[in-house]
């Protein structure tokens, strides 16, 4: 990795606090993602989500500095991993978590599941579960909103493993060669899966220390600290959208539970949760609010506000029913149908 | 009518639908500044600009994620994968996400997407440049499928497969960028999923698909001048959507059903034909259904050995004259 | 006999190998330390070491393309594609390369490797982690293809296909992981390409694979008990090779075929067997071949849905009872 | 990429030029490489030969380079354009011009190609048509080698439009982490196909400049200097075989042709070729052995005894039927069949 800081790394340097609206605005999306989260959570433990579920408790940070540095009409591409990232753009909560359960009033109306997350009228264009596929789709958006001159971003969430497939390697060297207005960003979490990180890559920084094969400034922050994942997507976004090209930021983070619903995360020492719990950043950005004097009014309507959402949510969800069996025969083909043969 | 070659037919249309749609673009490795390298695109970018029609590097996933996300978000783009045996290299974004992300979303975004590609043996390639891997395609849900016989066929479908909604992998055979014929003047637009009987017939149905389509005609000659066999030959085109009406008419007529693959033998389309009219058009067959593929192994490369294992006219005329026998 | 479950079964087979032969060497993303995402290899680096057993990057190719180089130069490699689906991202490796190298050097080398994989739907992962996808396999020549049923055939067959001088693609459905079964003690090796005829009937042969044995023996048992119809239950285990022995005794005798597929209905596995029972046993049968398939469509998680479009022993019952009339 | 030359770039600059037998060697195995391709393309032209074939006339010094360094048992993975690849191991002339034209007498019997020449039997492990998969294959090989002690390394050659796909990427982090006795060496003829190289790559110099994506030292050589490929192959062995891990080498280099038969290469300026035609690494080489006082004698007997050796070729592969047809259905199996069914 070189030395040199570059662009994106001077602006996060150099980057002041958000404004206090701001500020709340980034602490509401991390609540909405932690409450949200922690309910899927429960609602696995009752049975109420079938399947596997990957939750991004603990990197909450990450998905709201985008989500809150985006633009409307921005395109958010992401992995199974993505319900904050999705829910960050504006999407309903109820379809997130009615989809989790597999319900009519689910996103997908319960034809894609926790792993397939898409809103397409908020430009949360899909989750993708296998693993690199949606880097070179997002480059693609990039290229139409360059074609179009339509002034869009995309945006491209993936993780520490993900580096090492090969999708990863195209998708980057393509989005650099035509200028597209794509970021790329790599939450690192130590791990893939059960794995961790290190065990598996040539580099230490395996998103960092990999920019320069595209020419690219290599990009690492702490992905924990929302004014940080802010002055970042904040500098990215107008990179990408002043012509300026693909970035690729590695953020450190950390998950603070298994991988998926069947994992306990026990390969993980204790003193490394520990240390990651320290730096929570729901709750440390909470504090910092508070420290900088926030009113602490305004933070409390906004963890009620949440709580009650989520609750809302949930009871909406809870009362949905199964999706009707007919849809499963439906939406294969633009027509609507799923029929192959005349 | 004008002349025109298959190779000639491919840029026509891509040509008449860029003229008519901004959405319409093209990528590829050499497709661009080089013409192709079956020279079926020349002149392309010099009449579309470089930003429609574009060089990529050999990175088959970036090209196929490209052209999905492009068709996300409102263009109606169009990519070349030089040869159909390279659909291995990028199957994920084919099938696992092309194919399934409409469905999954229950119909929130389109892939109005093709993926042009050339297929098919007989040029001396060697096994890893001659495959037909038409059926790799149909067995995906969620991907059209269409493999043109003729120049006509080749403008008339690519056209309609540009304007399609879904993802249309559109096959090429090479061993056809040759041949010649005549071609409709000013716009020519061939529906998807209709099967075209080229041959009327009493005694068999034929049914062929790409370059084995000319075997299956020189077989019904041969067997009408030799053998006094009547045989319809039907060029199926599209095998997704697939045109059953067409083809249980003339089984439902003939009674005799044979199919002629240029994939090898397990799991072709063609035994999909066959286990549909096995099981709904059964009470009508008087005997056997008969499938003339290329053998269950890879292309070998020398001439003399590839002539011997692909399907030609001969062998189409010594199945069906057994199965009238 | 030992009570084992089909999960467990896929740790005995490996480690039954990996104590008589020092070459069979075993990687995949999650196996060694984790012993895999369905705990399927749990102790095996703990007894075999780290040098034998080892996890990967994500990186699908390099594993398909590591062991692939291994197997070539004296090595007996086991990989693990962790969901069959994955098959999809390196396709290349496995269908160009390992598939077609032996044929194009005319035998110069083989690939004794084993690449499993976790199969199939059931579990409510989605269109990308639910696949069932034996018949992408079938169809390349140079594969072989296998799909046990129970713990015993887990074990028996995958040894078979460790010690297998081919490339083998063995498919295990992630929806019996946790059925259980008698095995028996000691070395257990059951030969490929051998079906097995689970239950004896007289009017109807159903033909299933994986999960859907199951499904065929319940429908079995329905059918003599509310039919009285009398099934022959064939479970087909290895797609590749096919033994069509098996299948032709009893179609001869029951003349009537039924095949039960979880993979979508186009260019299925069971069109392959449909058409060569069409083919080669035409005047034998006394009715319809009838296929109860996935229709043709992914695979949606929310659990009513799912459970609506997979086979099931009373789309099999329907299926037969329909044919039987 | 860095500055540091590490390792190999240091043992290059530090070399000392072979003695004279291995220089009669490497020109003996280069003036063989050129001789045998131009007989392919005469055979060609007087439609000999089918289908396709990619000559590496010009790319001459790095096969010899590394085919004489090469312990007799290291293995050789290369691509379609790997004829000099596949002869510098030793392998038999006739059956590569047999080969190319559909012979019995071919390395395997017509059934592979121009593009698919091996001779497992002299390491010669194959060549592959798929751009890109080789490289992970010959990561096996080596993983093998590794596994079983056996002291071999894996030679990859490939092509600087090969480290845009995901497969290049794959290998390297691959061998890499495992520590893995392969040499990955990238031609850098400046042209994928038809198109430039720098058109479709992010950096510069496509092979050096991705080294540190895997923690590798970046090594830039003439691929033109036999002495130069000679050292650089030494070297990149010795550490292989030592533990030392993999290793990347960009070498630059330039095909005096068109990519494959059907392309005349009229996309490339004139002065390019000139000026690479005069860099011409069989002449030069000839050259500065006679400048640096070898005899002259011993450089015509090589040039005379290739040329016999050539001729020896084509006329036993012109003698040789086609292979017989029976064989079409032979080993597909290890049993020697192709038969799908009991
Ligand atoms: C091609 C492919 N290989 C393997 C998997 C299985 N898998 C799902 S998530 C995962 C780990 C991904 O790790 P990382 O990229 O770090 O993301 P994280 O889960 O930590 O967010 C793996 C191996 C997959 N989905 N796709
Ligand atoms: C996956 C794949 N995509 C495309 C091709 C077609 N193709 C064959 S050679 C080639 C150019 C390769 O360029 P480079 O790696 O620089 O090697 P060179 O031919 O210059 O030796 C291409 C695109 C292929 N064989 N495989
Ligand atoms: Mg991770
Ligand atoms: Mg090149």
């Amino acid at each position: 990795m070189s030395n040199d800081t570059g662009q994106l790394m001077a602006a996060v340097k150099n980057a002041k606090a958000p404004d206090t609206d701001t500020r709340l605005e980034l602490y509401r999306q991390m609540q909405a993602c932690r409450m949200m989260e922690q309910r899927a959570y429960d609602l696995f433990m009752q049975n109420l989500i079938k399947g596997t579920s990957h939750l991004a408790l603990g990197q909450e940070a990450v998905a709201a500095g985008f989500g809150v540095a985006m633009r409307e009409d921005d395109y958010t591409f992401c992995t199974y991993r993505g319900h904050n990232h999705t829910l960050v753009r504006g999407v309903s909560m109820t379809g997130i978590l009615g989809e989790l359960m597999g319900r009519e009033c689910g996103l997908l109306h319960g034809k894609g599941g926790s792993m397939h997350l898409m809103d397409i009228e908020k430009g949360a264009m899909g989750s993708y579960a296998i693993i690199g596929a949606h880097m070179p789709i997002a480059a693609g958006a990039a290229w139409s909103a360059q074609y179009r001159k339509s002034g869009q971003v995309a945006v491209c969430f993936f993780g520490d493993g993900t580096t090492n497939i090969g999708a990863f390697h195209e998708a980057l060297n393509f989005a650099a060669i035509w200028d597209l207005p794509v970021v790329y960003v790599c939450e690192n979490n130590l791990y893939m899966e059960y794995t961790p990180i290190g065990d598996v890559t040539a580099v230490e920084n395996p998103g960092a220390d990999r920019a320069s094969a595209y020419g690219l400034e290599p990009v690492l922050v702490d992905g924990n600290d929302a004014d940080t994942m802010y002055a970042v997507a904040v500098a990215a976004l107008d990179k990408a959208r002043s012509g300026g090209g693909p970035s690729l930021i590695e953020v450190q983070t950390y998950r603070h539970g298994g991988h998926s619903r069947a994992d306990p995360g026990k390969y993980r020492p204790d003193e490394e949760v520990e240390a990651w719990k320290k730096r929570d950043p729901v709750i440390t950005y909470r504090q910092r609010l508070l420290d900088e004097g926030v009113d602490a009014a305004a933070i409390d309507a906004i963890d009620a506000e949440q709580s009650a959402r989520v609750d809302a949510a949930e009871e909406t969800a809870r009362n949905s029913g199964p999706p009707p069996l007919e849809s499963a025969y439906k939406e294969l083909w633009a027509d609507g149908s799923s029929s192959w043969r005349r | 009518m004008a002349q025109m070659s298959y190779r000639e037919a491919v840029k026509a249309a891509i040509a008449q639908e860029m003229r008519r749609d901004e959405s319409v673009v093209f990528i590829g490795e050499d497709i661009a500044a080089p013409g192709g390298v079956f020279k079926t695109t020349e002149g392309l970018q010099a009449e579309f600009g470089e930003l429609r029609v574009r060089d990529t590097p050999i990175s088959e996933q970036a090209i196929i994620g490209a052209v999905a996300g492009a068709a996300m978000t409102g263009l109606r783009p169009i990519a070349e994968i030089m040869f159909s045996d390279f659909f291995a290299v990028c199957w994920d974004i084919v099938a696992n996400q092309i194919a399934k992300t409409r469905y999954m979303t229950d119909g929130q975004c389109s892939f109005p997407l093709v993926i042009r590609s050339a297929n098919g043996g007989g040029s001396r390639f060697g096994a890893q440049h001659s495959q037909s891997v038409e059926n790799w395609a149909m067995m995906i849900p969620g991907l059209k499928v269409v493999a043109p016989s003729s120049p006509a066929d080749v403008k008339g479908l690519l056209a309609a497969a540009i304007r399609d909604p879904d993802p249309v992998l559109f096959f090429e055979q090479k061993s056809l960028y040759g041949t010649k014929g005549d071609v409709p003047e000013g716009e020519h637009v061939v529906p998807l999923g209709k099967a075209n009987v080229l041959r009327e017939g009493s005694d068999v149905t034929i049914v062929a698909l790409a370059a084995m389509v000319r075997h299956a005609m020189k077989a019904a000659d041969t067997l009408q001048a030799e053998h006094g066999i009547s045989a319809e030959v039907i060029d199926v085109r599209s095998l997704v959507p697939l045109d059953t009406t067409t083809i249980f008419e003339s089984v439902s007529k003939t009674a005799r059903l044979v199919t002629v693959e240029e994939n090898p033998r397990l799991c072709g389309w063609g035994a999909e034909i066959s286990s549909i009219v096995a099981e709904e058009l059964f009470w009508d067959l008087e005997g056997p259904i008969v499938r003339v593929t290329t053998p269950h192994i890879p292309l070998p490369s020398a001439d003399a050995l590839e002539d011997a294992v692909l399907p030609s006219a001969s062998k189409v005329v010594d199945a069906v004259v057994k199965l009238a026998d």
